[in-house]
């Protein structure tokens, strides 16, 4: 406590001055009413669960009337426990009214006691955990610790299963690769798109889409067939594409492709 | 196949080293270690078929009564100086913030009453607790959050940790000072106040008589 | 001076602790400090009249044989993992992985094949075989080196091993399932080869499911 502080006390006899330092000016020393009303009681110098909650509740409005005289601030919980504490006051000092619902005034009171001996017992216990052999303080952790490291071991896992899968799979694949080979005398449509792309640059006019077909598919019928459907199916991908334009005069007529002439097209489409 | 079975019905290849060496890894482990280590992180570095649990007591009775102690933190084991020989030590004393009252009542109300909510807390200190209060203990890795209430609001609980055990040289949170005493004499029932009635006070069995006692390795199980 | 002289030499006023405790205390400091302690540092944290040399001589004897050992370092003491238990500080974390489609056809040829080059394990596979591959499979202690092939280059070959009948739970190689019999198992494309039947089918269960299961377990549980 800081002497300037306490200029509002100078006006008091000394004695008096003394008594409400005690207690009032370090209001800020309390963790709150719960707090102070366990310092008063503790005056009382008897078990908490046997106090005199009267007694008690007096000293605390006396403590309220002292700050008010001093014209120190209290905190609004002090002043709710201030007529919390009178009200239970006039409920002890009256006789009971038989008619009244909920806790007696010793019922208030008991449970008032109980919660001052409870908070007193947690800062007992508190003072007794901290006064303990603590770690750090009084006992110490082993000052050169080595690391754990930690070792990264791949343990390959292979089944009796996976080894016949694989060696399945790769039989099945020597099985099959003759079928593959068979299928010569098909022209894909990747084939037929990328054989297309590269020579519609060149067709700037009309020209029948038959003559796109790669060398040598022409005779075969099968093979003419397949490269004919290729070919056709890759013209309507450029043209989705915008990149030629396709006709036909009519009814089985030859289809013809041409480039895609750049911005403004003329003629028929 | 049934030669497999055979093999596997036979004691394993290799025998598990001997109580005396197993003593010897339990206690290598432990030097070796700054933080208690658990039984089941013993059993994951030592040979197949080791009993560490065995080993750690063997190996506790032998340094009963010398300057390092193997203490039991929780379902961990540590090694740590004999208190009393705390004053040896000066240079490795480890400065640490003095706690505040607030901090240390509220340190005690959550060591004491856990699982317990902030609620109650602040019911007990008839002040609100400052979320800097919890912040400091928290990061000081003596209270965690444990689960939370079933009530409504599902607020959540706050209960200690293995670090806590670890500094205060508690084996456990039944070991904590006076917690018979304050059981015996109500303190730490969760009275609810005279006007609210019995429901408040229902819950509060649950919390004091379950969850310290025997909630305590279910809680500390995953402790840092 | 001479007051404090006189004083040193008559019997201080408190004796020096018996040798045990000195050994407690050298041990406690010891244990917590953070390098190793010279017997002049011990002798100054130590109580009047303590002979700390001959403590940590004594602390050393104490832990001969133990699991940590008491050791010199330079002109100063510590305390050490004893050189033997080195292992226990590494904490291994055992990752299981499946063997890749390349290892694992690879595998399969060589099984299937051997003794076998790896021009034609490539012939068979239809692509490249990366040396890392086999390296792995002999590595994994599955796959080694067989006789060299007598043809032009003298290529090496390759077969399986011991460890891999014992890994796939198999007597001999001839026992891996035929083409029929994976035709049979359906793992060939499902065309059930009419000529086999339901016998190899069986086999091809069992062998699946039962041996390589067991054994593995047995034989490589947690070989180190």
């Amino acid at each position: 406590m800081d002497d300037f502080d306490t200029g509002p006390l100078m006006a008091l006899p000394v004695a008096d001055r003394l008594a409400a330092e005690a207690l009032v000016v370090d209001v800020d020393g309390f963790e709150g009413p719960l707090d102070l009303l366990v310092t008063l009681a503790r005056a009382q110098k008897v078990d908490l669960r046997r106090i005199s909650v009267l007694a008690l509740a007096e000293q605390y409005l006396a403590f309220v009337e002292r700050a008010r005289a001093l014209r120190l601030e209290l905190a609004a919980d002090y002043l709710v426990m201030a007529a919390w504490l009178a009200y239970l006051k006039s409920r002890l000092l009256l006789p009971p009214d038989p008619e009244e619902e909920g806790p007696s005034g010793e019922d208030l009171a008991a449970h008032l006691a109980f919660q001052l001996a409870r908070l007193e017992a947690m800062r007992d216990v508190g003072a007794r955990l901290m006064g303990r052999d603590r770690l750090g303080r009084d006992r110490f952790v082993r000052g050169i610790p080595e690391d754990v490291t930690a070792q990264r071991r791949v343990r390959w896992t292979a089944t009796l299963l996976d080894l016949m899968q694989a060696y399945a799979r790769i039989r099945t694949k020597d099985e099959f690769r003759p079928f593959a080979f068979d299928r010569t005398g098909i022209l894909t449509m990747e084939q037929a798109l990328e054989r297309l792309r590269g020579m519609i640059g060149f067709a700037g006019d009309w020209a029948d889409l038959m003559s796109f077909l790669p060398d040598g598919w022409g005779t075969d019928p099968a093979r003419r067939r397949s490269a004919a459907a290729a070919t056709f199916a890759a013209s309507l991908e450029l043209v989705k594409a915008g990149q030629i334009e396709l006709r036909q005069e009519g009814a089985f007529a030859p289809l013809r492709l041409r480039r895609r002439p750049p911005p403004a097209p003329k003629g028929a489409a | 196949m049934a030669d497999l079975r055979a093999v596997s019905d036979e004691p394993p290849l290799f025998a598990p080293p001997d109580m005396a060496e197993q003593e010897r890894m339990v206690e290598a482990i432990l030097f070796a270690s700054r933080d208690p280590v658990t039984v089941a992180e013993m059993s994951a570095r030592m040979p197949h078929g080791s009993d560490p649990s065995e080993a750690v007591r063997a190996l506790a009775a032998h340094y009963a009564g010398r300057g390092v102690e193997v203490v039991r933190v929780g379902d961990a084991w540590a090694i740590r100086t004999a208190a009393d020989l705390g004053f040896l030590m000066r240079r490795e004393v480890v400065e640490e913030r003095k706690l505040s009252r607030s901090a240390i009542e509220t340190l005690a109300i959550i060591a004491y009453h856990q699982p317990v909510t902030r609620a109650e807390i602040e019911e007990i200190r008839g002040v609100a607790v400052s979320r800097g209060t919890v912040d400091l203990l928290i990061e000081l890795g003596w209270v965690r959050f444990g689960r939370r209430r079933m009530t409504p609001g599902r607020p959540v609980t706050f209960v200690v940790t293995q670090g806590f055990l670890d500094h205060f040289g508690l084996e456990s949170a039944r070991d904590l000072p006076g917690l018979a005493d304050l059981r015996a004499a109500g303190l730490l029932d969760g009275r609810a106040a005279p006007d609210i009635g019995g429901r408040a006070a229902e819950d509060a069995d649950d919390e004091t008589d379950g969850a310290p006692a025997t909630g305590q390795d279910e809680l500390f199980g995953d402790a840092p």
